[in-house]
């Protein structure tokens, strides 16, 4: 086993796999940037190593930098957590070179999954089934033959595409042509090439995954899924495993988890991964995608399914072979998983970085919090919102949601804005209760995004607690060490209001 | 001792006819209540009204004002001693100027326009980043910019003042 | 189903229970000490009523006062948590008299179980094994057969005894006589008895207890055991589940579980409750007593089993069914708590309340807190010294352990003492890991109770921080909305040390 | 800029060389050494000594110096300037007379002597109550209460001094 692993990220993901690192009895080993040099992983960590200034890419995206501190903190191993240099390819075959193991998979199978093209092509080669496309550049006959094929709407995109430039949906026939001329024309702008391709439009889809893990030794199971079907902006804000929909569909679980477990082994693929399917409204699945790496909301499958997922990556990593079978994995009541971002919910969730001047976390039974923050950080403006992951279980699925409606209700963060208040609010939406969920939900539902207004009563208790607390001074916001309850008398203010 | 708050923007009479812990006060024209506040920690406090349990966190707003958060709804309110009481505040708002401000705490990554620029509605003038988020700021309508503080790398809190179109 | 619940308690339980009901939409109602009046329990209640002044007989002991509360704010029910009236058959009976239900067993069942006499004729007669004894005044000639026949050591105690009065070990017949005239003059004198009677003294026993469940309607399960054998002054201070001994061992949980049940059945137990057992070197366990209400230590086995037993509780005793065959009951994994206390294990374990200055809590993966407690809030001395129940789950006792040291690691408080390091201290003997237990392990492994030595450069470290904090001067204590990156900059303080 | 620390009992000088966040020290004789320091929360600093990650906590004692926490280890410090410092807190230790110090927070329950009472050895003197524990204070040996501060219902803090014995 290793004796000592660099985490080449930050945030969350950092402390979550130092936690399991340290229970295993590894030493750890964080790298931070300038803004980061108070953060939770760096104070956490046993040992820290400064990789530059604020921008990723002078920091957690420098590969140079991160590879000379692993070995100049004689680190045996480096976890990648997710996003920045996780799923690049370039950067396992350094830590290769430099005689250092990356906690994932082989250098080729992240090749292979890495390029959604090349991972179509992986996944139909397995069997697994993909959206119904033509992946190649088609011209308006091909387009109209593809479209009586396969029904409209269609959805036209770039082949050198990304970003959502070039693309068109397509409703009908005699939309056709123009929208091909649109789309190309827009290729043409962005990305210096007219080619377009067109894909079947699934309509209201749900976002389904297979968590797969396999060892080195070409075992393979997978761990159930995660329905991420609530997003916003394209991102995942609510992930529950099991699926709904999967739970409620006798063989729809095994049938993805083989699917999945072809498509990634088709790849050469080992340790933990991810595949993404959507899954449209007759209950189809196609492969969309694979994450070559530990996941942001694997918390619910270990929450589910009981295992580490971490400790089975290192343990992978360092030659393990997988500790159960496929017939052995169980799965057991149900898991949720709220992102609380900084961000504003009420205003076009856009992001909120600052000080945090109040921080009160959830506890008692079956909540689980990976969080990365502390009262009295500063929420750096240059990475990602997300502050820390809620996760809860219960015993059903309608029993998780009470719970974390009651997690979420012990929940406080104060000085920046969070997301906190509109899980409640799409939490007790009936349409989410019931499960019918997709990825424009959030969009579909809270097309408006109000805060909710507070009871008559909540007004009155805050005009009182206001004039109270104006009244007293605002000396009254300095921690004091007298105790609480003669906190008034002691401070003779409660004199003054008289 | 009474003061005028502006809760939400409302305004809003209280008078506190006994202080805490037990506490008697009246709120605009209703009859007193009772109600008994003790300080659970600094700056939250704990209001038994009508036998009902809240905890109440009380923060200064970054502008001036409190902020109080209650049971995850939150007000911002003014407080006023009326002595001190004046309408200035109803000054503002008719304007024909613009304001241009920050939605978000952020960096400015590019000023589009210089001062004594005119711009047409819908014009990007300032692009501010967080968090890998741009966000481009537009003229709600044409006019001439007639000041512009941002500045290129700067800073900026949510609401801050960036420029101003006539 | 119950419209709101008045919880009779304080602390960590009246928090645990609250959040559940919080889950289940009912109204929560707590009661308060004068000391109290900030507690955690009363800041998150629904609706909070004043019962007296801070010694317990006058409030929290108060049943007038508790069922007028329950009347005055339209309780249906009362939940008695742990402690205080939660074994009282005099309140349930006037929590029935009020028309209130009481959550927990009859009122019958608490009077049968309520003896520890009535106790052990209750278990013999269902045929549950108890320490071999006379349980009946004795001679010297009856005390030299029972000796014969059960062998040495014995323990004599008073009839009428309790509070380790009149109580003698015995190991061999020649100090026979002597020790039951000892015993005898010592009864005499404390409780004007001088009857003894003489029981089989168990040597190193373990703390073995059983939960059990049973609705109204007759049916009953046992949801497994607890180890409870590490133990200060005779309370418990860790609890696992499953017990080591008892993994171990085929059949014993089968055996103990069924003994448990029929011992409860015998006294017409419904609700949850525990049967506890001494368990001897050869793994014979004896019934010592049966605890009518939820157990401090039961997050153990919902950690283990999935179920909450809260709920269950209130279910039960709003009339429903069981959910669950004894054959539905699962057992995944191995969970261990901790017994956070106010006090000072390195000076006797004496308690230690105050104002807590400083509170840190661990979270991630596996761990569970239940706790009544927050920063700024000053521990009463009027009760309990238990601040925290720290619990964690593992997929085998060996990472559960882990986990709770990484867990440990990451809890922090201070202003008052609290036996957070001492834990560490025990998780990390051998004999603790080996899972070799019984009642008296701490005083037999810790009986120097040293605070463990801290590495040189731990000294090193603290000193240099001393000197920076004593020259930047007192002001640096007090909270500021500075951010922390530029704290020393901002304050200008960094200069002064030059 | 040298200060004398007395950590858990024992002397040490320290010398800050260069201030922080990047840190300069010498520890008694032993070489210099470099550390990264940081505040990261009031009273919580960061500190990378030698690459190694070290959250250490500080607050004031109640009888004055500070305590340290770091990882679980508990250190008290008294800091002085050399300037400062005086030989005084040696000049107390080897007196006859007998301290009775309270050993936790709590309440005084039964104050047992009275001033000027002979006592003997293992004679108790008070009962101090915290979290329905008794505590029977006794003396250590035989001899006269000299003072007796304590005085039943009081509540008290650790370490605090209830009785003289002589």
């Amino acid at each position: 086993m290793f004796r000592k692993v660099l985490i080449a990220n930050r945030g969350e993901i950092a402390v979550r796999v130092m936690r399991t690192l340290r229970e295993m009895g590894i030493g750890t080993v964080a790298v931070y940037s300038d803004p980061d040099r108070t953060a939770l992983h760096v104070r956490m960590a046993d040992e820290a190593a400064h990789v530059g200034p604020g921008p990723s890419s002078e920091s957690y995206l420098r590969m140079d930098r991160i590879i000379e501190a692993a070995k100049r903190f004689g680190a045996d191993a480096i976890h990648p957590g997710y996003g920045f240099l996780s799923e690049n390819a370039d950067f396992a075959e350094a830590c290769e070179d430099a005689g250092i193991v990356f906690i994932g998979p082989s250098v080729a199978a992240i090749r292979a999954m890495g390029s959604k093209t090349a991972a179509r092509k992986t996944a139909m080669a397995a069997g697994a089934p993909v959206v119904p496309g033509t992946a190649e550049p088609v011209g308006v006959e091909g387009l109209r033959a593809f479209a009586r094929e396969h029904g409209f709407p269609v959805l036209l995109k770039a082949v050198a595409g990304g970003g959502g430039k070039g693309m068109r949906r397509v409703d009908c026939e005699a939309d056709l042509e123009s929208a091909l001329r649109d789309a190309a024309s827009e290729a043409e702008r962005a990305f210096s090439s007219a080619e377009v391709y067109v894909e079947k439009l699934i309509e209201r889809p749900r976002h389904i995954e297979v968590q797969i893990l396999g060892d080195r030794h070409g075992n393979m199971v997978h761990l159930g899924e995660r329905e991420c079907s609530i997003q916003r902006r394209h991102q995942k804000v609510i992930e529950e495993c099991p699926s709904p929909l999967v739970e409620a569909t006798p063989g729809m679980r095994e049938a993805m988890g083989q699917a999945a477990i072809r498509a990634a082994q088709a790849a050469g693929y080992y340790n933990a991964g991810t595949v993404e399917f959507l899954v449209d409204q007759d209950s189809r699945y196609y492969f969309l995608e694979m994450n070559t790496r530990l996941q942001v909301e694997h918390p619910v499958t270990e929450l589910v399914t009981g295992v580490d997922l971490v400790r089975l990556q290192v343990e992978i990593a360092a030659g393990a072979r997988l500790p159960f079978t496929q017939e052995q994995v169980a799965w057991r009541g149900s898991a949720v998983e709220c992102r609380v971002y900084a961000e504003d919910p009420y205003n076009d969730f856009l992001p909120y970085p600052g000080l945090i001047t109040r921080l009160r976390r959830p506890s008692g039974p079956g909540i689980r919090l990976d969080d990365g923050v502390y009262r009295g950080w500063v929420v750096p403006m240059e990475y990602d919102p997300l502050l820390a992951k809620l996760a809860v279980w219960g015993e059903t699925r309608e029993l998780a949601i009470e719970r974390m409606l009651r997690a979420l209700g012990e929940f406080d963060v104060a000085g920046i804005r969070t997301n906190l208040g509109f899980f409640r609010q799409i939490l007790e939406e009936p349409q989410f209760r019931a499960g019918k969920l997709h990825t424009g939900y959030i969009e579909e539902v809270f097309g408006k995004r109000c805060a909710p207004e507070p009871p008559a009563e909540y007004a009155v208790v805050a005009a009182l607690v206001a004039a109270l607390h104006t009244a007293a001074g605002k000396s009254a916001a300095v921690p004091t060490a007298a105790p609480a309850a003669s906190a008034w008398r002691e401070s003779g203010r409660s004199e003054r209001l008289r | 001792m009474k003061l005028t708050l502006e809760i939400n923007g409302r305004a809003e009479e209280i008078e506190i006819l006994s202080g805490a812990p037990e506490c008697r006060f009246k709120l605009g024209a209703e009859p007193a209540r009772d109600a008994l506040v003790e300080i659970a920690e600094p700056g939250v406090y704990s209001v038994l009204l009508d036998g009902r349990s809240y905890d109440v966190y009380v923060e200064d707003a970054p502008g001036g004002g409190l902020v109080v958060d209650l049971n995850g709804h939150h007000f911002e309110i003014q407080a006023r001693d009326p002595r001190a009481w004046s309408r200035n505040a109803a000054g503002q708002g008719g304007s024909a100027v613009q304001s241009v401000l920050s939605p978000m705490p952020g960096k400015i990554v590019r000023v589009l326009v210089a001062a004594g620029d005119d711009v047409v509605k819908g014009q990007a003038i300032i692009v501010v980043e967080a968090m890998k988020m741009q966000n481009e700021l537009k003229a709600a309508r044409a006019g001439k910019v007639l000041s512009l503080t941002a500045k290129e790398g700067a800073t900026v809190a949510a609401g801050e003042l960036l420029a101003t179109i006539e």
